[in-house]
């Protein structure tokens, strides 16, 4: 009962009850919401930090459980996967707060934006730390409701609208894995996730069952994760501001989804057993379609926050991917690529973003010559993009270096096309836009919509820096022992799937 | 048992044409007289029971019971109809159905 | 002779019913209802049950009749409605429902016993002579209490509908009549010797505070029908004291069972403690009745406009 | 202190290739995925060629006239790109090794488009297409190689795919991707765009040594010198040797200077990799072939870099007085060490070439095939020459530049008795006539033909363009039409493929219809009959439901 | 403790009745805090000691009345006793606003009495009893809807009554069919002494089909929108919350006693179970396209009526113990998450209503400025409408899903689901409008700090109660009074 053993709740509660003092802020108190905010977020990085030393080195697991009373509890446990997740949330939510608080300044409705910005987070790092199923759920379900105010914050017509889309989906999401849930209790009690041999104890004649809960639940997990057909709300949500969307795409809601993904199949089922119900081949293939149909679909898109999005649609796969293949090489790629993903499609969110409030520019075409106004945006830029297309040393290559070992390992070579043939898409649709920033003339002169000393406010440009630097350096150093690759075999081979 | 059975009966079938009535009038107050007659209709199967009784008395507790329910269905009745008056003076009118669907004023 | 007496009533209850709901004018309609009220008591007659009987001439066939023809006064207009259609598609459901309980009517045990031989074996314990007088106060007393408080709540539910403060506002009498209060005065003091006298039989025979508070009632609503203006000189707070003076007297009957740590409701075993309930009771009843039809919006302005518009 | 930087920075790996010490190279255990740094195999040579062109181009742009605006942007890049070529020289594990191509391979881009004329960014859109082609199959078969070794390490990868029977998938997509940067016949057509369009030095190192990577990861990937492959040796070949008559049948019909020192690189890129098939072939050959290879690349190297850097002095007026016929000249030096001229480097090679294509198989016919090929070279050179002279000056070039340049002829002049000290085994000794005469001949026959029958063979060249299809012609209607049209067209029209089912239920939600339907339902239900059948038939129904279940 | 939580709020209605002005709403406040804490202690008693069975005047079973309370009634009193308290606080502000003074003298007895008389149907065990109570409820109830005396209320109030009174009527003859068949009318005698027959079958007809009435289940659910959305807020709070209840807890204890499995055959409660899942999907596609935010409210109350009809099914027809006590938790559950949700949802509405002076959703602007609180209420509340977690809702939902599942009926399961989803879709309807600002449009009404937070509060509860499932299992599965007698539940 001592700190160390409330430690995850203290984490929850860092944003959580810093989201709810901040409703009660008045719209002025600028500084005193700021504070708060900076507050919150250093917290959790600094106890994420502490916990992962405490996990990693001293080998010490958090956990913390209520009773719920209904056959199961309340389970809140810091294991390796958690960790990922939430050393990737904290840390994001640190950058793109600062980010949001530059983005947001004099706009109206602060308060509340902040306040579930803070909850947004809150639920990540209890999905994060969830540890069985309902768990999960709960936090799942929470994230969705403080998501939405989140992407109707603009107010407009359109914004309301995609609001009502991405409602639509991740209600039907939602009670889509709650009735997987559910079933899956009713068959097997209540699951936590260390217990991952249960399924497997049922017998034969649950296999079919099983199967369809699996469906039903990776259905469910699946509009989070913009699977293909699912995805349709994630393009729509571009409407948000930049800093949402930054936080839906690389930290949040997508990467519940595919966390939940991860999580069902390492710890509900187990990849083994779901590999031995034949589940896996087709969950691979379903992301194999989706990546290339998403590259597709953000080849042809001309607003750079909708490319932006599909590429999103199809580098998330990457994660369910990876988590499909029976390899461990897989594995460290879908877990690595969960950091990596997030750390780059963030930081061109951030561009987009400072192309947008700056210069007022939202189309890939008046994106010309940008380079030379704004250098510092077009290079992270760059540096994310060509991250995301998989060009060494950028994060993205180690990550999809891994998955494809990993696919070669586990007797799916196909894959290799697949990540291939994205690879290429990924350039066809990224490297006009460089090209465009750097190497054309601009066609008109840009009006700035907000002077400032430097080519942006600082709060805009310190973050994008700070991404992509950490995008570059995470290629660049993947070896060490304490990178986002280290900390996942250090993962993978805590939960015993890597050699 | 005959004379319960012939109560019995009547009492059916006098709450079957309340119930006839109440569905099938439209006006407000027939629809309060047939309730009456539903009424009726219970009450008199309750009392023919204690009637049928063999012990020499007839049956108190449904004579009770009766009694009890012959004021609240006057106290009802009494409220409908008041309820009743109201609306006409209001609306003019002394009908359900086509109730108005918008807010006034 | 006597299946053929409960014959000919069970068969004109059925027709007069059939009249009431067929009938096409309003007025026809509630006059039959009056006599249907009347052959109804008859029917309790016929059943050994004097004290409905009683109950069911006061109110079926007098008060109802009277709230029922006070609320037509404002419906003249509306006659002669045709009669609504889907006659067959609402006959045809009513027609089998009656013969499905007509057909389980037939499976009453013959040895049907009721809890009557159980009252009769517990009634020494009331110290009440009269089996549905001891069970209306004794043994299900709740019942009873609650029954007042049926009728107080439709008082308070008709002074909300009224959107009026007291009964007195509305207490206007009816145009004097030098006839109705001849008539007034001679019948008055019978229906109070009437009441008086039922209230006081029911300790051992049919009779008891319902029947009394009803007759007393009628004799009110007479009263004021003839114009008399003595209902409305009483003083609204002792009209609302009055009112709720049976329901009271019950509570504070049941609460102070509390007090003895009893059963909840549990009396003291003196016969005076019951017939003081019923005084109060029957006394609330009447002026409970009253009121209903009393606070009934008579004729007032809005009512005349509205006829008004209509004409 | 940029442009100081550019000449600077390449002396380190200049003088680690000629310190010439075996040192073990260095692990660096946090970086990348474990990569290791230092002489690969073949590493002292290349990195000698390499840092040595890339010193020499950057200290030609340092001299160079400082009036170019964009010309920081031009030496981050440059810098860059150096980096990317000296590093991959210089990995010793697949990793590290496709990391700094890539590196290099998408910053040479910027060199490409530098100068942002329209032309410029065709050849740079091309390259770029290309470019990334390569990478996709590139990491593809770099995967495979290393899923199917024990290491990522270059000493682990060759010699497992020499043993496995799987591997074929892996070479074409190793072979295809490297051949793409080697401008192998075929994959070439980016090349003569690419090429000519970056400023000179750019131009010098793109094609002296950024080509070379490919080769060298072929050298790396394949098993060559240990395992014989006789298919892919033939593939290797005889597309080697196309590519050499190509390039110079398909130079001839060209105007301009740069253009046909590109096609000549495809020219020479061809030999070599006719040399590197040879070695795939016979595992026993690679001893022979191999310093044929190195010499060729030396060569190759120095030449191309002084006759791109000399076409540009050639165009400058300001440069010294009476230049022209000095320059003239002296370019010729780097022409003839390319045809294989007596006493140069290329003569030395090419014996030594012809030495190994003599112990393989088909000998004859590649023996005849080799001695016409230099016969062509010097056929193009001459045609080089003849375009050199003619070109109008228009730029400007200091003396500086100048003397950078006469550096490098006499360095190519001396590279014979460097190669004579340092291939010891197989020198070459020129007293001997007939060896004079048969490296000689050959570049005689080709001047007599330029100088008679030089339209015929202008003609020629022009019709035998039209064999293969014009691919970056393809390339560029391909990328027309992918941009202009099918983006506009259903398919891949902008907002199709959404799938918002969302919009679809709240359409069927909200419908008008669907509304008023429900809304005269919901009225139904509330009418006194209806309702009066439902009571009646409800009681009817749960008692008989009740009564059934009895 | 039971007698209290019944004198205490007649007392109270009749001194309310008695004085005039504001002596009145300190009776009204004083009686709702002391009602609130003997059901609270009553809870905790039951919960600690187990069901007990009051006989009224001495009498024993067949002669006299009982009270009986155990944990099934303790919960409907906990869940009265709550709302009960914050609607009386946020009546006190609501009925002193000026255009509504006048109403406040009707209001109180009237709501006293209600409250009594709930309170006394969840202790009833004698069928008669049941009868009048039921009486006493409609009238009181359909007084209430009265209230505002707006034409279409009225109208509104008197369908109400009459369908009460015709579902009373159906009730009353039900009572003498079973009186005919056993001759006793205290409930648990009446289901230990038969075992089936027509008699009983024609009772079990008719009496649920009057009580569905009342409950508002799928036919019969077109009284409740009107009535409900025209009352003024704190009456439509009662009515949706705890009104509909009264009725449906009938039902309940007269199907789990009387009828049990003898008469209740499973083809009625399945017809049961598929009235309440049209009932769910129905109700929830009405108030999706209603414009009144008063009326999309009251539609979400027939649609989650539904639910709790899924229980009938479940508990009469599947053979698994646990699971029969899982289903039945569940909607015992659904009842009590669903009386707090939506009774804060209706006093947040009256507050909207209040503050920007319309009634239609689409012309409300600037909510969340200038109503923090009561947005946040909405959405509370509207959360645990949806069932997502950790709401009460999401624990009731959970059980139900659970249990159909394990019962194989997987028909029923489209209820959760499809309900879940359409609520959302009108809970989202009501709080996108938060979202809409409209700087043109100033403030009009002003929403005083106890209305605000009475709302607020029963939100905060209605997610609350999740946390406390434990207990409430507890109170439905061990210290439920049928069980001892013999019941279907074991």
């Amino acid at each position: 009962m001592n700190l160390n053993f409330w430690l995850p709740v203290l984490m929850l509660s860092s944003s959580f009850f810093t989201g709810l003092i901040i409703f009660f802020l008045k719209e002025t108190s600028t500084r005193l919401r700021t504070a708060l905010n900076l507050t919150g977020a250093v917290f959790k990085v600094v106890a994420v930090h502490y916990m992962a030393y405490r996990l990693l080195v001293l080998d010490h697991i958090h956990q913390v459980s209520f009773s719920m009373g209904l056959g199961f509890d309340f389970v809140l446990r810091v294991d390796f996967l958690s960790l990922m997740f939430l050393a990737l949330s904290s840390n994001l939510w640190l950058v793109t707060t600062l980010y949001a608080v530059g983005y947001l300044e004099g706009s109206p409705n602060r308060s509340r934006f902040f306040g579930f910005f803070s909850l947004c987070v809150t639920a990540c790092t209890g999905i994060a730390m969830a540890g069985n199923l309902i768990s999960f759920f709960i936090f799942y379900e929470f994230l969705t409701l403080v998501t939405y105010p989140l992407v109707v914050h603009r107010e407009t017509k359109v914004a309301l609208e995609a609001g009502r889309t991405y409602l639509w989906y991740t209600i039907l999401g939602g009670v889509l894995l709650f009735l997987g849930v559910v079933w899956l209790q009713v068959i097997a009690g209540p699951l936590e996730f260390v217990d991952t041999g249960a399924l497997e104890a049922l017998g034969p004649d649950q296999h079919n069952i099983l199967r369809v809960i699996f469906l039903i639940l990776i259905m469910g997990l699946g509009v989070k994760a913009a699977l293909v057909p699912l995805h349709g709300w994630l393009p729509v949500a571009m409407v948000a501001p930049a800093p949402v969307s930054a936080l839906l795409h690389a930290v949040a809601v997508v990467k519940a989804g595919a966390f939940g993904i991860v999580r069902v199949i390492f710890d509900v089922f187990g990849r083994d057993f779901a590999g031995f119900l034949g589940l896996l081949g087709p969950l691979a293939v379903a992301a194999s379609i989706t990546i290339i149909f998403g590259s597709l679909r953000a080849l042809s898109q001309s607003d750079l926050k909708k490319r932006l999005a599909y590429s999103t649609v199809s580098q998330v796969s990457y994660i369910t991917l990876g988590a499909a293949v029976i390899a461990s090489f897989s594995t460290v790629g879908a877990i690595v690529h969960l950091v990596h993903q997030g750390i780059m499609k963030i930081t061109l969110f951030f561009c987009a973003g400072n192309f947008a409030e700056t210069l007022g520019l939202h189309n890939v075409r008046d994106l010309r010559g940008v380079g030379r106004r704004m250098p510092i945006t077009a290079i992270t830029f760059t540096v994310a993009a060509f991250g995301m297309i998989g060009v060494p040393p950028l994060a993205g290559f180690v990550s999809k270096w891994y998955l494809g070992l990993g696919s070669l390992d586990g007797g799916s070579g196909w894959i290799i096309g697949i990540l291939v043939a994205s690879s290429l898409l990924n350039a066809a649709y990224f490297l006009p836009v460089i090209n465009a920033l750097w190497f054309e003339t601009p066609a008109k002169e840009w009006k700035t919509l907000r002077p400032s000393r430097f080519e942006t406010p600082w709060m805009l440009l310190v973050p994008p820096i700070f991404t992509a630097g950490t995008a570059l350096l995470a290629g660049l150093f993947a070896e060490w022992t304490w990178s986002p690759l280290g900390l996942a075999r250090q993962i993978a081979f805590g939960m015993g799937v890597y050699p | 048992m005959t004379t319960l059975l012939i109560y019995a009966f009547t009492s059916i079938i006098l709450f079957s044409i309340g119930l006839f009535g109440l569905v099938s009038h439209p006006n407000l107050i027939r629809k309060i007289v047939s309730l009456n007659i539903m009424g009726g209709g219970a009450f008199l199967f309750l009392i023919s029971l204690a009637y049928h009784g063999r012990s020499p008395d007839i049956d108190p507790v449904p004579q009770a019971m009766v009694l009890t329910g012959i004021v609240v269905t006057i106290s009802a009745t009494a409220f409908a109809l008041c309820l009743t008056r109201r609306i006409r003076e209001k609306t003019g009118q002394c009908l359900l159905e086509h109730c108005p669907d918008k807010p006034e004023t | 002779m006597g299946l053929i007496f409960d014959l000919i009533i069970g068969l004109s209850l059925a027709g007069v019913a059939w009249r009431i709901v067929r009938v096409r004018e309003h007025f026809q309609a509630i006059v039959l209802f009056i006599t249907f009220g009347l052959l109804l008591s008859l029917a309790w007659t016929r059943l050994k049950s004097p004290d409905i009987a009683i109950a069911e001439a006061a109110v079926g066939a007098g008060l109802a009749g009277v709230l029922l023809m006070d609320a037509l006064g404002t419906l003249s207009s509306t006659r002669n409605q045709p009669l609504p259609g889907r006659f067959l598609q609402l006959f045809i459901p009513c027609l089998f429902l009656a013969g499905l309980m007509a057909y389980t009517i037939l499976f009453i045990p013959a040895d049907f016993q009721g809890l009557g031989p159980m009252v009769s074996e517990a009634l020494p314990d009331t110290h009440l002579e009269y089996p549905v007088t001891a069970v209306l106060l004794d043994f299900r007393g709740y019942d009873t209490w609650l029954e007042l408080g049926v009728l107080l709540v439709a008082v308070l539910g008709v002074l909300c509908v009224r959107q009026a403060g007291t009964i007195k506002g509305s207490m206007l009498p009816a145009p004097a009549e030098p006839v109705g209060r001849w008539i007034i005065k001679l019948l008055l003091p019978l229906m109070v010797l009437i009441g008086g006298y039922l209230l006081w039989l029911g300790a051992f025979a049919p009779g008891g505070a319902f029947q009394a508070g009803v007759v007393l009632a009628s004799g009110g609503v007479m009263l004021w029908q003839a114009g008399h203006p003595s209902l409305a000189l009483l003083h609204h707070v002792w009209w609302k004291i009055l009112m709720i003076s049976g329901f009271v007297f019950f509570l504070i009957l049941a609460s102070s069972s509390l007090l003895y740590n009893q059963q909840f409701m549990t009396h003291p075993e003196a016969k005076m403690w019951i017939l003081g309930v019923e005084y109060a009771a029957t006394l609330s009843i009447a002026i409970c009745l009253i009121s209903l039809v009393l606070a009934s919006p008579a004729r007032n302005q809005g009512d005349q406009r509205a006829r008004k518009t209509e004409s | 202190m940029g442009r100081g930087l550019m000449a600077l920075a390449p002396l380190p790996a200049l003088f680690l290739a000629i310190k010439e010490d075996p040192s073990p190279g260095i692990e660096l255990g946090d970086f990348l995925l474990k990569s290791s740094l230092g002489f690969g195999p073949f590493g002292s040579t290349f990195l000698l060629i390499t840092s040595l062109t890339w010193f020499i181009s950057g200290l030609y742009w340092t001299l160079g006239p400082q009036n170019n605006a964009k010309s920081r942007s031009f030496c981050v890049f440059f810098l860059l790109t150096m980096c990317g070529n000296i590093g991959l020289v210089a990995a010793r594990d697949a990793i590290s090794f496709y990391t700094f191509f890539a590196v290099m391979t998408f910053c040479a881009f910027s060199l490409i488009v530098h100068t942002g004329k329209d032309l410029a960014r065709r050849a740079g859109r091309i390259y770029l297409i290309m470019a990334v082609v390569g990478e996709g199959l590139l990491i593809a078969g770099v995967m495979m190689a290393v899923f199917f070794s024990p290491s990522h390490y270059f000493t682990d990868i060759a010699p497992a795919l020499a043993r496995l029977p799987e591997t074929h998938f892996v070479f074409l997509t190793l072979f295809a991707g490297f051949g793409i940067k080697a401008g192998l016949l075929l994959l070439h057509f980016w090349l003569p765009l690419a090429h000519p369009v970056a400023p000179t030095p750019a131009s010098a190192v793109l094609s002296a040594a950024m080509i070379k990577a490919g080769l060298l990861g072929w050298m790396n990937f394949f098993p060559v010198g240990i395992a014989s492959f006789g298919s892919w040796g033939s593939v290797f070949a005889v597309l080697g040797l196309g590519g050499a008559f190509f390039g110079v049948m398909a130079g001839l019909s060209e105007k301009d200077p740069k253009v046909i020192l590109a096609y000549s690189s495809i020219s020479q890129m061809g030999l070599m990799a006719f040399c590197f098939g040879l070695g795939i072939i016979d595992e026993s050959l690679w001893i022979m072939a191999a310093p044929a290879m190195y010499l060729l690349i030396f060569n190759h190297a120095l030449s191309k870099s002084a006759l791109f850097l000399g076409t540009a002095l050639a165009r400058s007026d300001r440069a010294w007085p009476r230049k022209d016929v000095l320059i003239i000249i002296m370019l010729a030096v780097p022409a003839l060490a390319l045809a294989g001229a007596p006493f140069t480097g290329g003569a030395q090679a090419k014996l030594l070439l012809k030495e190994a294509a003599v112990s393989g198989p088909l000998n004859e016919t590649f023996l005849f095939f080799l001695t016409i090929s230099s016969v062509f070279t010097t056929l193009l050179m001459t045609h080089f020459m003849k375009q050199v002279i003619s070109i109008k000056k228009k730029s400007e070039s200091s003396l500086g530049q100048a003397m950078v340049w006469l550096m490098l002829i006499i360095t190519i002049l001396t590279l014979p008795l460097i190669s004579h000290l340092l291939y010891q085994e197989n020198r070459i000794t020129w007293t001997d006539s007939g060896l004079l005469f048969s490296s000689a001949w050959p570049v005689i026959a080709g001047l007599i033909i330029y100088l008679f029958l030089r339209r015929q063979v202008e003609r020629m060249s022009a019709m035998f363009r039209q064999i293969l299809p014009d691919a970056a012609l393809i390339m560029d209607k391909l990328w027309y039409h992918s941009n202009a049209r099918i983006r506009q067209h259903g398919f891949l029209e902008s907002s199709w493929g959404q799938m918002n089912f969302a919009r679809f239920s709240e359409r069927l939600l909200q419908r008008e219809s669907t509304q008023r339907i429900s809304r005269e339902l919901e009225l139904r239900l509330s009418a006194w009959s209806v309702f009066g059948i439902f009571f009646m038939l409800l009681i009817i129904i749960f008692s008989l439901f009740a009564l059934w279940g009895m | 403790m039971p007698e209290l939580l019944i004198l205490v709020p007649f007392t109270g209605a009749l001194l309310c009745f008695l004085f005039p002005g504001h002596i009145r709403d300190v009776i009204g406040l004083l009686c709702a805090v002391l009602t609130f804490v003997a059901s609270i202690i009553l809870t905790g008693n039951i919960y600690q000691n187990g069901p007990i069975r009051l006989n009224l005047g001495g009498w024993k079973e067949p002669l006299g009345i009982g009270m009986c309370v155990d944990g099934l009634s303790v919960l409907f009193i906990f869940l009265t006793g709550i709302v009960g308290l914050l609607v009386s606080l946020y009546s006190v502000s609501f009925f002193s606003k000026a255009n509504n003074q006048s109403l406040a003298k009707h209001f109180w007895p009237l709501w006293l009495f209600l409250w009594g008389s709930l309170n006394s149907i969840f202790f009833v065990s004698d069928i008669f009893n049941a009868y009048v109570v039921m009486e006493l409820i409609s009238i009181s109830a359909a007084a209430l809807a009265a209230l505002s005396g707006t034409n279409a209320s009225l109208i509104a109030a008197l369908r109400y009554f009459l369908l009460a009174m015709a579902g009373s009527m159906a009730f009353l003859l039900g009572v003498g069919f079973l009186y005919a068949q056993t001759g006793t009318l205290d409930m648990y005698l009446l289901g230990a002494v038969t075992d089936g027959g027509p008699l009983m079958a024609m009772a079990l007809g008719l009496m649920t089909v009057g009580l569905i009435m009342k409950t508002a289940l799928f036919p019969f659910h077109f009284w409740l929108p009107p009535a409900h959305g025209e009352a003024p807020a704190p009456v439509s709070a009662v009515l949706s919350a705890l009104v509909i209840k009264g009725s449906f807890y009938l039902l309940l204890r007269i199907w789990c006693t009387v009828f049990q499995d003898t008469t209740a055959s499973p083809q009625t409660a399945t017809l049961l179970g598929l009235l309440g899942l049209t009932g769910v999907i129905w109700g929830s596609y009405q108030a999706i396209i209603q414009n009144r935010l008063k009326l999309i409210i009251a539609y979400s109350s027939v649609g989650q009526v539904g639910y709790l009809f899924l229980l009938f099914p479940l508990v009469f027809i599947t053979l698994d113990p646990a699971w029969k006590i899982e289903a039945w938790t569940a909607c015992v559950f659904q009842t009590i998450s669903h009386g707090l949700a939506k009774a804060a949802l209706f006093l947040a509405a009256g507050n909207l209503i209040h503050a920007t002076g319309t009634e239609n959703l689409k012309s409300m602007r600037n909510i969340a400025d200038r109503l923090p609180m009561t947005t946040f209420t909405l959405a509370l509340a509207g959360v645990s409408l949806m069932g997502l977690p950790p709401s009460g809702g999401f624990v009731a939902k959970w059980m139900l899903l659970q249990s159909i599942l394990a019962s194989g009926q997987w028909w029923l399961a489209a209820a959760p689901i499809l309900g879940g989803l359409l609520t959302a879709a009108y809970i989202f309807r009501i709080l996108s409008q938060a979202f809409v600002s409209d700087d043109q449009i100033s403030c009009c009404g002003h929403v005083s700090f106890v209305m605000e937070k009475s709302a607020l509060l029963l939100a905060i509860f209605s997610i609350l109660i999740g946390f406390r499932s434990k207990e409430v299992i507890f109170l439905l599965s061990e210290q439920v009074y049928f069980v001892i007698q013999g019941g279907i539940i074991p």
